[in-house]
């Protein structure tokens, strides 16, 4: 536990060193990091994909039902995935398209409709509405900007859809009206980046308060100080690297 | 003799008030439509007296003896086939009318290809009654009616698309408005050459089943063209094994068709690992210490985008970004030098390569846009005047263009 | 052999994308299950595709530790924090807990994956900052909206800014709501058209830049 | 006032940086204690936990993992002081398996601020795979579902699960959510069937999505990012790491607005000294 703390609070300053500048200590978190990430997707990629979803259930298959077909059926990825291996011999390298026809040929089935329906169908209906609406004393419209559904929202809405979608028109130069559609288009795109942007500052705060309560709680005693003392050291090897850079610099 | 008249009044009273909860009208069981079997729908008419202490019960049974098992219990007043819950072409029972639908559960399992029986019980305080017993069998169905406007949709748009990519072949002149961030490519390709630095492309997170993707390789041929020509070095640091693959044969090719194979490198693409952050970090590490002049993101980005623009920018680099990641969007507009704004980076590949095909899919989307931006507007009209005029005529439109499941 | 090099490839991603378009229509438990094994094949073929980004580290940083360019240390750094993952990984059998106690894995995972992924992610909150100073500048009008909004909302989100203007939270709040919505979806359905396009062409053989190389492949 | 500007504008942006860390570090180590306004769906949460009588059956769902640590745990901390307090007994347990050891961890430390015992005031069920299904099968029986807690201690005869057979007999029930399998699922599969009273806490990510649930009443109250975390602190009278995470927040947000400000006035400054140049 306490091994770990120093770890991870050397790890975490070594990162931090880099909003600094471009230096070894970075370097080595870097490598070290991208390392042990590589490692950590090899192992992964061992376990769940070739034992548990390969190679388990294809034994179990083929013990209990060697005379039927379907028991290898597991054998059409796993043979797939060696034709990818198939780049590393030139001259059979095309083998490898096969494979990539068979993933792109099965993504972009799978995406047609379900874009259709979740992206397009499911968007129009949400901004197509009336405007007004029915209640017990007759026709009203609401005027409430609080409340997206009111129709004052819906006119914001639906302009703010199709100005936007004009803008995104190629085949049309943007002159006359066009211009007019096409310049409200963009405004609402910047206002909509700006929120957006605005509205983001709060969970990346929340992230970095996150990493300094640990900092903070690894400082403590029970912890042997650890992110003191690290500091301390992340400093000095810093003014050190900077010192000895500046000397070679000058010779 | 006075007797017998007012008992007989009495008993016809108290069979007139136990009459008065009425047994469910028009009762029917079917098996439920547009789905994987395993499930059975009821369909009765809705009463004015339908209120919440009053309480409806479902009994079900696999013969038509029994022993029937309750399996649902709901107050009156609740369970109608509600607008929008089916479209007007694929609707089990009339609007307004009440439907249930009983899935199979551990307490009743219910099997396809089986007769199932069931009767509902109707019952407020201490009466109740009965109502008939109505007879389905369960199977799962082949196509679900429901969306077959999102079918429609596909077809209708894959003819526009297939005639505009034909009458592109046929006149491939089409006029495409400027896209302020393609003119700047050039520039940020001599600079690099100018200044003799590498350029570094990043082809985003996706794999090669994403359209982001997909352009991005599209652009990357583009580019690489440029870059042998100039023979400048080029890097593309990659996340998935697959679109490194394929970038390496793209940007042979497109060595190939500048006619310098000679001055092709294999490593110029290369796999950094699939992780995330760990990825980011090593590609702001090339950005500090390699220093390319142009930086190009292509594709989708996620949380990354911010720590890989900004360390861009840091180092002086023009940048040029295009991602149809809308929730990645602001921080490329803010950090960047130039952005193409989601389906501007489909239309990047058109516009560099002036391919037939590519110009006329964009005609083609062009086309589609302008169906939907009408049906936005001419909805929402038909909306309003179907609520003014208190009519639901405006439905067989607008169910087209909903999404049911 | 044409045949096998240039037309199979063709055929099979039409085969494939035109079952796994109509599979969405077809709410039979067969169709069902089809996608989800296919969906599985998918991860297997991925996992044996991570050998070629594994040939391809190995083959960058052995060039830079042959021919030592400098920081050529760093690539072996690298090798070493792999190799090392790689053996404790398989070790503790690729689990990071074994009957609640925590595996050499499990530790590897928590006390240096974790915490530096937090902090590459974490340095977002600086560079949040110094982007907004650099872009935020009233230079035209649309930068303009872009600030006044930027700096709306980071009011309306948080106590202080809630305590000093408190109308900036319904402002906010409409921001999101309407504007942001509205545009989030005409990006969207504009991005939809173009990926259902490309899908299409895909399918009808009529766009093949995945395969790698130019039209006649 | 012209050089200046130029300055101040290309300012090295590492001074930004050390504005950043300095606006979160001073709050986090002496927080000012901002007041907080506290929403309904957050006061509908407390306000039930507060109406709960002593012994009662509370079941909190760790459904998250690291990454999530510094928005959701600061809610679990938050909950478990109230549940406490009010001398429920608690049953925690995770849907993600990542998230386990820190769950057991906030688990073993409100527990001894409080002093509260392990298997008599409180258990942590750990991690079983399942999800969807697992939540079913603790509404059959949780002794199946979960033969043994964390500890390997078997849940039979448990002191703290005396008259809990399955989740019919949880008296309320909080998921704290990083995704889809979460607040959603516990509904679907869990409250649906089971008949609990339940209530989310999440990530303001994911939080504007749950309103719909909050609103139709499928959950009593929702508890969203670190904002929810706050206000439930403000409720409990108790400023834990959220209501300081607040105050960082507030000092961010203003830093970057000043700043925005600030540099649109230098570049005006320019701007207007080019105009009068030409």
């Amino acid at each position: 536990m306490i091994l770990g703390a120093w770890v991870a609070a050397g790890l975490t300053l070594f990162i931090y060193s880099f909003l600094y500048k471009d230096n070894p200590l970075f370097k080595l978190g870097e490598h070290l990091y991208v390392g042990i990430s590589v490692g950590y997707s090899v192992v992964l990629a061992w376990h769940t994909v070739f034992l548990r979803l390969l190679w388990e259930p294809l034994k179990k298959d083929i013990t209990e039902n060697p005379a039927v077909f379907g028991s290898y059926v597991l054998l059409i990825p796993a043979v797939l995935g060696l034709l990818m291996w198939a780049r590393f011999i030139p001259k059979i390298a095309w083998l490898s398209r096969l494979a990539f026809a068979f993933v792109v040929g099965f993504g972009s089935g799978v995406a047609i409709p379900r874009t259709v329906s979740s992206y397009i169908l499911k968007q129009i209906e949400d901004t197509v509405n009336p405007l007004v609406t029915r209640g017990a004393d007759g026709l009203s419209m609401g005027f409430n900007l609080a409340s997206p559904q009111s129709g004052v929202n819906t006119i914001v809405l639906v302009i703010g859809v199709v100005s936007v979608l004009f803008y995104f028109f190629f085949s049309v130069e943007h002159t006359g009206p066009g211009k007019v559609t096409a310049r409200t288009g963009i405004y609402f795109l910047m206002i909509a980046f700006g929120a957006a942007f605005g509205y983001t500052v709060m969970s990346r705060m929340s992230l970095l308060i996150g990493r300094f309560s640990d900092l903070i709680k690894y400082a403590g005693a029970e912890y042997g100080y650890a992110s003191l003392v690290l500091l301390a050291l992340t400093v000095l090897a810093l003014a050190a690297w900077e010192m000895a850079s500046r000397g070679r610099r000058e010779v | 003799m006075i007797i017998a008249p007012t008992l007989l009044l009495l008993l016809f009273l108290g069979a007139s008030v136990l009459a008065a909860i009425p047994a469910p009208e028009g009762f029917r069981a079917l098996d439920t439509p547009n789905d994987a079997g395993k499930s059975l729908s009821l369909v009765w008419k809705a009463s004015p007296a339908d209120r919440a202490d009053r309480t409806v019960q479902v009994w079900l049974a696999d013969g038509p003896d029994g022993p029937f098992q309750k399996v649902a219990e709901f107050p009156s007043n609740t369970r109608y086939v509600k607008p929008g819950d089916f479209p007007w072409w694929a609707q089990p029972a009339r609007k307004g009318d009440h439907y249930v639908k009983l899935a199979s559960s551990q307490a009743f399992p219910i099997e396809d290809g089986k007769p199932y029986f069931v009767k509902l019980l109707v019952r407020e305080g201490d009466q109740e009654v009965w109502s008939e017993v109505a007879e389905a069998t369960s199977a799962p169905n082949v196509f679900n009616t429901a969306q077959l406007n999102n079918l429609v949709f596909v077809l209708a748009f894959t003819g526009v698309l297939l005639a505009s990519i034909a009458a592109a072949r046929r006149n491939p002149h089409v006029p495409l408005r400027r896209i302020a961030g393609l003119d700047a490519v050039e520039e940020a390709i001599g600079r690099s050459t100018e200044m003799g630095r590498p350029i570094l492309y990043l082809t985003g997170s996706g794999g090669m089943d994403e359209v982001s993707t997909i352009a991005a390789t599209v652009i990357l041929g583009e580019v690489a063209k440029k870059v042998a020509h100039y023979d400048t070095s080029l890097k593309v640091p990659h996340r998935d094994p697959i679109v490194m693959a394929v970038c390496q044969e793209i940007v042979k090719e497109s060595y190939v068709a500048a006619g310098r194979p000679d001055a092709y490198k294999e490593d110029s693409n290369f796999f950094i690992t699939s992780d995330q952050f760990s990825y980011t970090a090593a590609v702001d590490g090339i950005m500090l210490r390699e220093k390319p002049a142009a930086n190009f993101f292509m594709g989708s980005y996620f949380a990354e985008s911010l720590l890989l623009t900004e360390t861009g920018a840091s180092t002086g680099a023009i940048q040029i970004a295009g991602t149809d990641s809308d929730h990645q969007l602001p921080f490329f507009v803010t950090t960047c030098d130039y952005t193409l704004i989601g389906e501007e980076l489909y239309a990047a590949s058109a516009y560099l390569s002036r391919e037939p095909v590519l110009v006329g899919t964009l005609r083609g989307q062009d086309f589609g846009k302008g169906f939907i931006m009408s049906v936005l507007v001419l909805g929402t009209a038909f909306a309003t005047i179907g609520v003014v005029v208190d009519s639901a005529i405006f439905n067989y439109v607008l169910d087209l263009f909903k999404d049911f499941k | 052999m044409i045949f096998l090099k240039r037309q199979l490839p063709l055929a099979i991603t039409f085969v494939m994308g035109v079952t796994f378009a109509f599979q969405y229509y077809i709410p039979h438990p067969v169709s069902e299950e089809a996608i989800t094994n296919v969906s599985k094949w998918m991860q297997i073929i991925s996992g044996f595709a991570l050998a070629l980004g594994l040939a391809s580290i190995f083959h960058v940083h052995a060039v830079k530790i042959k021919r030592q360019v400098p920081g050529w240390g760093y690539s072996i750094v690298l090798y070493a924090a792999m190799l090392a993952t790689i053996i404790v990984g398989f070790k503790s059998g690729g689990e990071t807990k074994v009957d609640g106690a925590q595996t050499a894995f499990g530790w590897l995972y928590d006390y240096s994956m974790v915490p530096l992924q937090g902090t590459m992610f974490s340095i977002l909150a600086f560079f949040i900052a110094s982007a907004a100073y650099r872009a935020f500048r009233a230079r035209s009008p649309e930068a303009s909206v872009l600030l006044v909004s930027a700096v709306l909302v980071m009011m309306g989100r948080v106590p202080l800014g809630q305590f000093l203007l408190p109308w900036t939270w319904d402002v906010t709040q409409w921001l999101l709501n309407v504007v942001n919505s509205a545009v989030r979806r005409a990006i969207l359905i504009g991005v939809s058209m173009g990926q259902v396009a490309l899908s299409m062409k895909i399918i009808l053989g009529i766009e093949r830049a995945y395969l790698g190389g130019g039209k006649d492949q | 006032m012209k050089e200046f500007a130029r300055r101040m504008i290309g300012i090295d942006r590492r001074i930004i940086f050390l504005l950043i860390a300095a606006a979160v570090l001073l709050p986090l180590l002496r927080p000012f204690g901002l007041p907080i306004k506290v929403s309904p769906e957050v006061r509908g949460v407390y306000e039930y936990i507060e109406a709960l009588p002593e012994r009662s059956v509370f079941l909190l769902s760790f459904d998250f993992d690291p990454s999530s640590k510094p928005e959701l745990e600061p809610q679990a901390v938050a909950l478990l002081r109230h549940a406490f307090r009010k001398n429920l007994r608690v049953i925690g347990m995770t849907h993600w398996l990542t998230g386990t050891g820190l769950a057991d961890d906030v688990f073993s430390r409100v527990a001894a601020e409080t002093e509260k015992e392990r298997g008599k005031d409180y258990v942590f069920l750990g991690w079983s795979p399942g999800a969807g299904s697992l939540i079913i099968a603790m509404g059959q029986d949780l002794y199946k579902a979960f033969p043994s807690d964390y500890t390997k201690t078997p849940t039979q005869g448990m002191p703290v699960l005396e008259g809990v057979r399955s989740l019919r007999d949880v008296n309320y029930m909080i998921s704290l959510a990083a995704g889809s399998s979460g607040i959603e699922m516990w509904y679907v599969f869990g409250k649906d069937k089971y008949r609990f009273e339940m209530a989310g806490g999440s990530t303001g990510v994911i939080a504007p999505g749950l309103y719909p649930f909050l609103r139709s009443g499928q959950i009593n109250g929702l508890i969203g990012g670190l904002q929810g975390a706050a206000e439930y602190e403000t409720l409990i009278k108790r400023k834990g790491t959220a209501t300081a995470g607040m105050d960082a927040q507030s000092a961010t947000h203003f830093v970057i607005i000043i700043l925005v400000l600030l540099c649109n006035a230098f570049y005006f400054v320019l701007r207007g000294e080019k105009g009068k140049a030409r």
